[in-house]
């Protein structure tokens, strides 16, 4: 079913994107347990886009790495969040925390979808998931409530950030079609659990709910964010300059 | 006094040492020395690594290799922790690091210029930690031991991984097996001086053996080792680059040529291809992390506060 | 009284006002609001440009977009200075695009996905700016209208340079073609936007008219960058994203469909798909370089103090 | 003559190593005037690197693209010191800086080449670099001679590039055979002048000679650093997408 194949990919790709992303913060980041934690989370969302990716490609007889390393910026379906520049540990942990929160509301509707393969990679991410949301909030909480300075590069994360929340809650005829055969979460559903999960997150950090409109474009089409083909370059380039190679 | 006799008769049975037992200054020293060294290096050492997680050739490969330079920041964790227990703050240690004062393993001095590389990492760079470290589970110092033995367990795992990538480069194209046996050839040397310097230039190495941290010499470690990498070499279709290199009958070792002990003595100097680099790296990393730490601390004092006057208004009956 | 007669007879004349003439304050604020939008646009409006540089597919590509994004910062301070003439100062205008106050030409808004996007500002974006800009080389105010001659003079290189970009894609492989005809769809309606809201929903025109800073109307403007671009569209062999379009043999022009004003009023109140991302890289340029601009006034400053030291030395006879 | 392509490519990866450096500061320079002035440097060095790429290019029937885009890491021939990273200003000061004392040394001994291609690119090539290195001691002494802070950076950027300054003067069999047949400057002739020339500005800005050694390696060799293939997995992406196509 080429439709569920495509969900797969909208999930996948956004996994695999913030995989890649975390990725590069082992090694630097601020505390050698959060290099840790941060590999973790990484492996947790590597773990999901490879679960995913695999399924999504028994549609179109490919592998994980076919999809993964041989498709072009414009055939990915990841939304922009995931997408944007780790900038300090800050702006990390506002995509982590947003993330996190809408990823919770997800999974734990998806594990009940009657796809079973898609349910039951659902219900192992919700658990991982848990994890990460435990750890973005205590890290909201630390550097919204730590000091001046952690107050405002934490906020200015959040403002960074937040342009790219809107598109996680927007539907398409797609995930419309699939949410009515109850395979699919429609996003638009969570979008209230989503609000009433990170806000009291964010008011219990001393922070604020950025004041700041959506940024246009996105919804998982042709108009996707400048960071990905930077992204691509660089996952993709060994594996494309030995096409066919195994490893 | 009664203190020496007693440290002393736990080294004559081969004992352990715990942190609370009495211990000469030398000994305290030394460990404390070679632990956090040892936890340098693997702190520096996921540098080479990391450098390749954004570019692993599939996802399976960048899965493991997350996973394993993971493991390294863990293992530096530990050893910390275990170096902790002789009264040495770990800031110190790390503050020592990051001021150029201590030293960490000088094969990290060497850059991960293709995939190949990771391989070559794991199966030689592990491999040779590997016969270091299984006998220092049985070191004298209790906590070291320990910490090594939860060590030793990963990177075994960490070995093989390596092997694998090298075995399907040498088994894929030419290009990819041309890649494989090119990382041989520059960390091969490099790999077999991690065992130090001949015994012969190794004046800490005896009191270390009497000391029962050490177990066997600079030499005898990095025999076996060779001994242990030629069959390997052979599986995996790759030459180590030693034109000496053959089977000893005779010995029942293998004879190996000559190291270029003037490169070593010169990286540990501080030439090496990428001393400043990984150096810069590391302390960037922990310069860009100060305010997250002031933010972790001030958030916990904060924390620390509010549960006092919460107890103290309990108190009061307030 | 005497200042306004003569400022009066002055644009009667269609002559020039210079900096030492008088003139009214509202004229002045909109030569500062329009002059230094103007420049924010051009500053900003390297980002998108700038993005493709280190992966520019030719190295004659590389050179000619290197030389072009350097004329954009060019052109931004050839324009800070002539609003600088007016009493408002570059630092203060900068501080007011940093802080969000100030506008710029929302086209810069939009992301370049593709190479061809490159080629797609230099045609239709800096076709667009051309066609605003020429007639400014009049503008009352002078030292506005000897800017843009300066700036119009580059643009035209630059439109031609876009157009050549997608000449090259437009009759290269299939997929180069579909790349630059994907970047027209993108950028067609942004690009006739840049000309302001239709003439109705346009109240500042007219006072910019009768104080000759402006010599068109908006639709005007837009309507000969259409006249003007048609052609240019089938020479590359790619298609206007407009099925409304075609030529009115009445007019004497091309007849456009509606173009989407919502999208407009949306994206210059900040949700255009970049606003953020253009002001933060902007702001961490910025911040980046507080220390290196400290610097440097600290020793300009070093500088003069020695000067007059050494001035004061030979005037005592030391 | 394969021997002065070689030669050629010596020189013409250099200066394409670090025009691609200094393209990436445009648009984040700390003022908008060194936005102009670094990419008036980087035109230059790209303008360098494409004559002789050009040039090079010649013996082996290959266009200058051709060396750019289509070599892989291992066959370019580039010092290590034009391939570290931009770092901070004061680490690109420091990088061009030291370049910028090397290459008017080069250039102004090149320019006598009996190689006349050669001599006329450096006799072209001598000219820019003198403002280069008007532009890189300026900035030297006010960086070093302005703050606390600055020279603190300015001093660090000069440590983390000087183990990379022994390589520009190392020679090798063909370094040697081009310089006996005229048509090559020795790297090891430069190095008095070099430290005479670098030496004072050092001092003037009141910053000191980095004592740090010269890192193993480099020797334009196969022992290049780690940064290269990341310079070429960006510069070479879009031309590999699409091979054999026009530009």
């Amino acid at each position: 079913d080429e439709d569920v194949a495509t969900y797969a990919l909208y999930l996948g790709d956004d996994a695999l994107m913030l995989a890649q992303r975390l990725g590069h913060w082992i090694s630097r980041a601020p505390e050698m347990e959060e290099d840790v934690a941060l590999a973790n989370i990484a492996q947790d969302q590597l773990g999901h886009a490879r679960f995913l990716l695999s399924y999504a490609g028994t549609a179109w007889d490919k592998t994980e790495d076919d999809l993964a390393y041989f498709r072009d910026a414009p055939e990915f379906r990841s939304v922009r969040l995931v997408e944007q520049p780790n900038g300090d540990f800050g702006q990390t942990i506002a995509r982590q925390l947003i993330f996190a929160c809408y990823q919770y509301e997800l999974f734990s509707r998806l594990s009940n979808s009657k796809d079973e393969t898609l349910a039951a990679v659902a219900a192992k991410a919700f658990k991982e998931v848990m994890y990460h949301l435990d750890h973005a909030a205590q890290w909201t909480l630390r550097l919204g409530d730590g000091t001046e300075e952690s107050h405002r590069r934490m906020q200015e994360g959040l403002f960074y950030m937040w342009p790219y929340v809107e598109e996680l809650f927007q539907d398409d005829d797609l995930l419309r079609d699939l949410s009515e055969r109850g395979i699919a979460v429609l996003p638009s559903s969570l979008r209230e659990a989503f609000d009433q999960r990170i806000a009291p997150i964010i008011e219990q950090a001393t922070l604020e709910l950025p004041d700041v409109r959506a940024a246009f474009g996105g919804n998982r089409t042709g108009r996707y964010s400048e960071h990905r083909d930077h992204i691509l370059t660089e996952m993709q380039v060994l594996a494309r300059q030995f096409p066919g190679a195994k490893w | 006094r009664a203190g020496q006799e007693r440290f002393d008769q736990i080294i004559a049975e081969d004992s352990r040492i715990e942190p609370r037992d009495w211990m000469p200054e030398g000994y305290r020293k030394t460990l404390v020395r070679q632990i956090s060294q040892h936890a340098h290096s693997e702190i520096i050492g996921m540098q080479p690594e990391a450098n390749w997680i954004t570019r692993a050739p599939s996802l399976k490969r960048k899965m493991i290799l997350m996973a394993k330079v993971q493991d390294e920041a863990g293992h530096g964790l530990y050893l910390y922790s275990a170096a902790e227990t002789l009264g040495t703050s770990r800031d110190k240690m790390v503050q020592d690091l990051l001021d150029g004062k201590a030293k960490y393993s000088s094969i990290f001095n060497y850059p991960t210029l293709t995939w190949a590389d990771v391989g070559a990492i794991g199966w030689l760079v592990d491999g040779a930690a590997i016969q270091n470290q299984v006998p220092l589970c049985r070191a004298s110092y209790a906590p070291y031991g320990r910490a090594m033995v939860r060590v030793c367990k990963e990177e075994s795992f960490h070995q093989r991984q390596g092997w694998e990538i090298l075995y399907e480069l040498s088994n894929g194209t030419p290009e990819q097996k041309a890649m494989a046996q090119d990382a041989v050839n520059r960390f091969y040397g490099p790999a077999l001086q991690m065992f130090g310097p001949p015994d012969d230039d190794s004046p800490n190495s005896k009191q270390s053996m009497a000391w029962n941290i050490k177990r066997h010499s600079n030499d005898e470690l990095r025999q076996r080792f060779v001994d242990m990498i030629v069959p390997q070499a052979e599986a995996l279709g790759l030459t180590l680059p030693d034109p000496d290199l053959k089977w000893n009958e005779e010995r029942g070792h293998y004879d190996f040529g000559e190291l270029d002990w003037d490169e070593f003595m010169s990286v540990i100097k501080g030439n090496g291809p990428c001393n400043v680099q990984r150096l810069q790296h590391r302390r960037e990393a922990h310069e860009n992390g100060a305010w997250v730490r002031e933010a972790a601390a001030a958030y916990a004092e904060k924390q620390a506060r509010r549960n006092q006057d919460a107890a103290d208004r309990h108190l009061i009956g307030a």
